[in-house]
């Protein structure tokens, strides 16, 4: 049997390197990919605490789900935003992006 | 060491190397098809912990959709694909810091709570998962608000994303 | 338990007895035969494969009034045997420029979509395949492996034909999958479950008479899904020189061929499994499971018949108005009769069978005739507004 | 035994045989590269240009009207496994959900986004 401590482990690694991704990538799509490797590391761990806790209540599966519909509303709308930067300024590197700065 | 941890293991490896490839890889496209990688076997490790719905879900809505919306985001959006500048910013360094202090944190944090090497009870005998989920998303004592709430963020999600990309002046 | 009654299990147990004689891990045995029969299964698939070319060649040929292949061989069975050997020794060339790892997995990633769909088929009473309690979803999750693998090989050839074409079919695909899922909620709520075995189990009268107008949608999603014609417009031979997969040739190209056949038949399959009550047949397959087998290939059969039909004698129609009809048409109609269907399955939950019967088909019918008298009188707006765009432009003119 | 270990067999098994068709036409296929026969295919002409071209917004809002209905189905498939054991409530709640995304669609449709220009 695989102990709880091994999921969890894995999903703090993935967030890990989601979060390496987001933080140091300078293309906006690329932050993106990185904020989808955190998301599912939280999956990851929700799916592990309904497997591991109480299997009847079904809360695990029902977050984690909901928490697909947060990350397709999250790639839809970020990826929009990036299109739509692209087509304004004719960049996707983050760090170019600072037209509220003085 | 059980048949099942060693599936564990090579698959938990196979994820992380993947994830790895998708954060450092010039090329987007290919980065796209890592995180594809990564998210196949995130799907085995649902299957491992006996949600084959989640599984099934995780394959159909990542690479099925969401992985294609990446590939036509990154082909709208690029001006020259083979761009040699640094794909990561000056201070890497700093970033790859936090994000082991996190997950150093995170280990931390979780080895001190008691339940951190629990073990699986066995899966009742016939528990049938998907049907309790259909019935507790649509159980006015239940999920039932989440599960309206979802639709709507969808629909925030779809109008959003149609306006701010597509909005012809 | 004999042969004749349980073929599977009878040889599973004699071949796991061999290898525990020869003193193997119990479990190590059970996987390593699993595995070989995984590995029959799929090699009579592709065996299979092989003669679908033929077949195809044959009834398109009736179609349109030829013989069809009849020189190598009797009837010419024999040619598409002729049509491998001469794929293996094709030289296998790649493209400049061509990303070469992706290149080489597309194909590869293409044909496994196909072939696993056949983990989750029952081919008998006896032999399940895998027992999932995801079957229905599982078809959808292996559909998008395929639509995975046409974007790599689109984008991986380093031709602008290709990557039109690849693009072109992976918008089709997503587009006519939203009423392909929905419709796969039909069965599924007829039957309570997602499990393939337990559809056919419940089906004591076939689905498709329950809903008609389901498995129509289903049919008409799961052509567009091939990408075959009238739905072909993604790939267009004529325009797009192929489409997605020109730059392949060799073995390669024989992958997307053979798997666009086989997926074809595939789906010949599920549409016989979850409207046509797969290996059932007024308890015929209760006699035997070779029986069975029998019964649920020459429903499948029918129902690749049926799409090679559609596409032999269909007038091809253009990319917008085949995205439109999805869009406009069929998607706002699959969600209607998903919630129709829903609804009459609780209001009718505990009438007399026939009732229920009369009841959802009616209900299927209205359904149908509502959306098209919708449809009837949307285009003869249309119409007109062309007809009178069209009469300004002449007196403009005169 | 878990019964995913079957379905990874079948795509195990299912990468084996295309891999290995594909290995016989390398192995007994002739190899004589050239650069006119690498160069890509356009219809016989000299290929012009850079392949990878710019393209359509119009496949963006394809995929982003299907993510937002394929998370819907997911939704959905349980409610549809138990429906025919809830009440008429649970009917309601469905077309209540499925309602609300189809003013996505139709607000789409209005915005002109589902033709093909």
């Amino acid at each position: 049997m695989i102990p709880l401590s091994w999921y969890l482990i894995l999903a703090a690694a993935l967030f890990g390197i989601g979060l390496f991704g987001v933080l140091v990538r300078r293309n906006a799509v690329a932050i993106l990919l990185g904020v989808e490797l955190m998301l599912n590391a939280v999956n990851i761990n929700l799916v592990a605490f309904w497997r591991y806790g109480d299997m009847a209540t079904m809360a695990g599966q029902v977050f984690a789900i909901i928490v697909f519909a947060v990350a397709a509303a999250e790639v839809s709308v970020g990826l929009a935003l990036v299109i739509s930067v692209y087509r304004r300024r004719n960049t996707v590197i983050a760090d170019e992006l600072d037209m509220l700065k003085w | 060491m059980t048949g099942e941890q060693i599936i564990f293991l090579i698959v938990a490896l196979f994820t992380l190397g993947s994830a790895l490839m998708v954060v450092t890889t010039r090329n987007l496209i290919h980065a796209a098809l890592w995180l594809v990688a990564t998210l196949f076997g995130v799907a085995v490790i649902y299957a491992l912990l006996n949600a084959g719905f989640m599984a099934v879900v995780q394959v159909v809505v990542y690479i099925g959709a969401i992985a294609i919306l990446f590939i036509f985001a990154v082909m709208l959006t690029r001006k020259d694909l083979r761009d040699n500048t640094p794909q990561t910013n000056k201070n890497w360094w700093a970033g790859a810091l936090v994000a082991a202090l996190t997950f150093v944190g995170l280990v931390f944090t979780l080895q001190s709570w008691s339940g951190f090497s629990k073990t699986a009870s066995a899966v009742p005998l016939g528990f049938d998962a998907i049907s309790q989920l259909g019935e507790q998303l649509t159980s006015p004592t239940a999920y039932v608000l989440p599960f309206e709430v979802a639709s709507v963020l969808l629909l925030a999600a779809l109008v959003g994303a149609v306006y701010v990309a597509f909005n012809k002046k | 338990m004999n042969f004749w009654n349980d073929p599977l299990k009878v040889a599973a147990g004699w071949l796991e007895g061999i290898f525990t004689g020869w003193g193997m891990d119990a479990v190590l045995a059970h996987v390593l035969v699993v595995f070989l029969g995984v590995f029959l299964l799929i090699t009579i698939l592709m065996v299979l494969d092989i003669f679908l070319v033929w077949i195809e060649r044959k009834v398109v040929a009736r179609f349109q009034d030829r013989i069809g292949p009849n020189r190598v061989g009797p009837y010419g069975l024999i040619q598409p045997f002729a049509d491998i050997i001469k794929l293996i020794i094709k030289e296998d060339t790649t493209p400049d420029g061509a990303d070469k790892v992706v290149y080489n997995l597309a194909p590869i990633l293409s044909m496994m979509s196909v072939l696993i769909l056949w983990a989750i088929v029952p081919l008998a009473p006896v032999m399940l395949g895998v027992d999932l309690n995801v079957g229905v979803l599982f078809l959808i999750a292996a559909g998008a492996i395929g639509t995975l693998s046409i974007i790599m090989a689109g984008w991986s050839s380093n031709n602008k034909f290709a990557m039109i074409g690849g693009f072109r079919q992976v918008a089709v695909m997503v587009a006519f999958e939203i009423p392909m899922l929905t419709m796969l909620m039909i069965p599924t709520i007829f039957a309570g479950s997602m499990n393939m075995n337990d559809i056919i189990e419940s089906q004591n009268v076939w689905y498709f008479i329950i809903s008609p107008l389901g498995a129509l949608i289903f049919l008409i999603a799961a052509i567009a899904e091939l990408g075959r014609a009238p739905f072909d417009l993604a790939e267009g031979e004529s325009e797009l020189v192929a489409g997605f997969n020109i730059e392949y040739s060799g073995m390669k190209f024989g992958m997307f061929y053979a798997g666009e056949l086989l997926h074809a038949f595939t789906f010949g399959g599920f549409w016989a499994i979850l409207f046509f009550g797969g290996y059932r047949f007024f308890g015929l397959e209760q006699v035997s499971p070779f029986l069975a087998i029998l019964i649920l290939v020459i429903k499948a059969m029918l129902g690749y018949w049926v799409i090679m039909w559609v596409k032999y004698t269909m007038m091809r129609i253009r990319i917008d108005q085949m995205l439109g009809f999805n869009w406009k048409f069929l998607t706002p109609l699959s969600f209607a009769l998903l919630l129709v269907t829903a609804l009459m399955n609780t209001l009718l939950r505990g009438a007399d069978g026939w009732l229920y019967i009369l009841g959802m088909f009616l209900a299927n019918v209205v359904t149908a005739w509502v959306a098209l008298e919708i449809a009837r009188s949307v285009s003869k707006k249309e119409r007109e507004r062309v007809e009178g765009v069209k009469q300004v432009a002449e007196v403009h003119h005169s | 035994m878990n019964e995913w270990l079957y379905v990874a067999l079948f795509i195990v098994v299912g990468m084996i045989i295309p891999i290995g068709a594909i290995a016989a036409g390398f192995i007994f296929g002739p190899k004589k590269p050239n650069p006119i026969k690498q160069s890509t295919y356009e219809c016989g002409i000299e290929p012009v240009g850079e392949a990878w071209i710019q393209f359509k917004a119009q496949y963006y809002i394809f995929a982003l009207v299907f993510l937002v209905f394929d998370v819907e189905a997911v939704f959905l498939f349980p409610w549809a496994v138990k429906i025919g054991q809830l009440g008429l409530y649970a009917v309601i709640e469905g077309i209540v959900f499925v309602g609300i995304l189809v003013v996505g669609l139709v607000y789409t449709w209005r915005k002109g986004m589902l033709e093909w220009v």
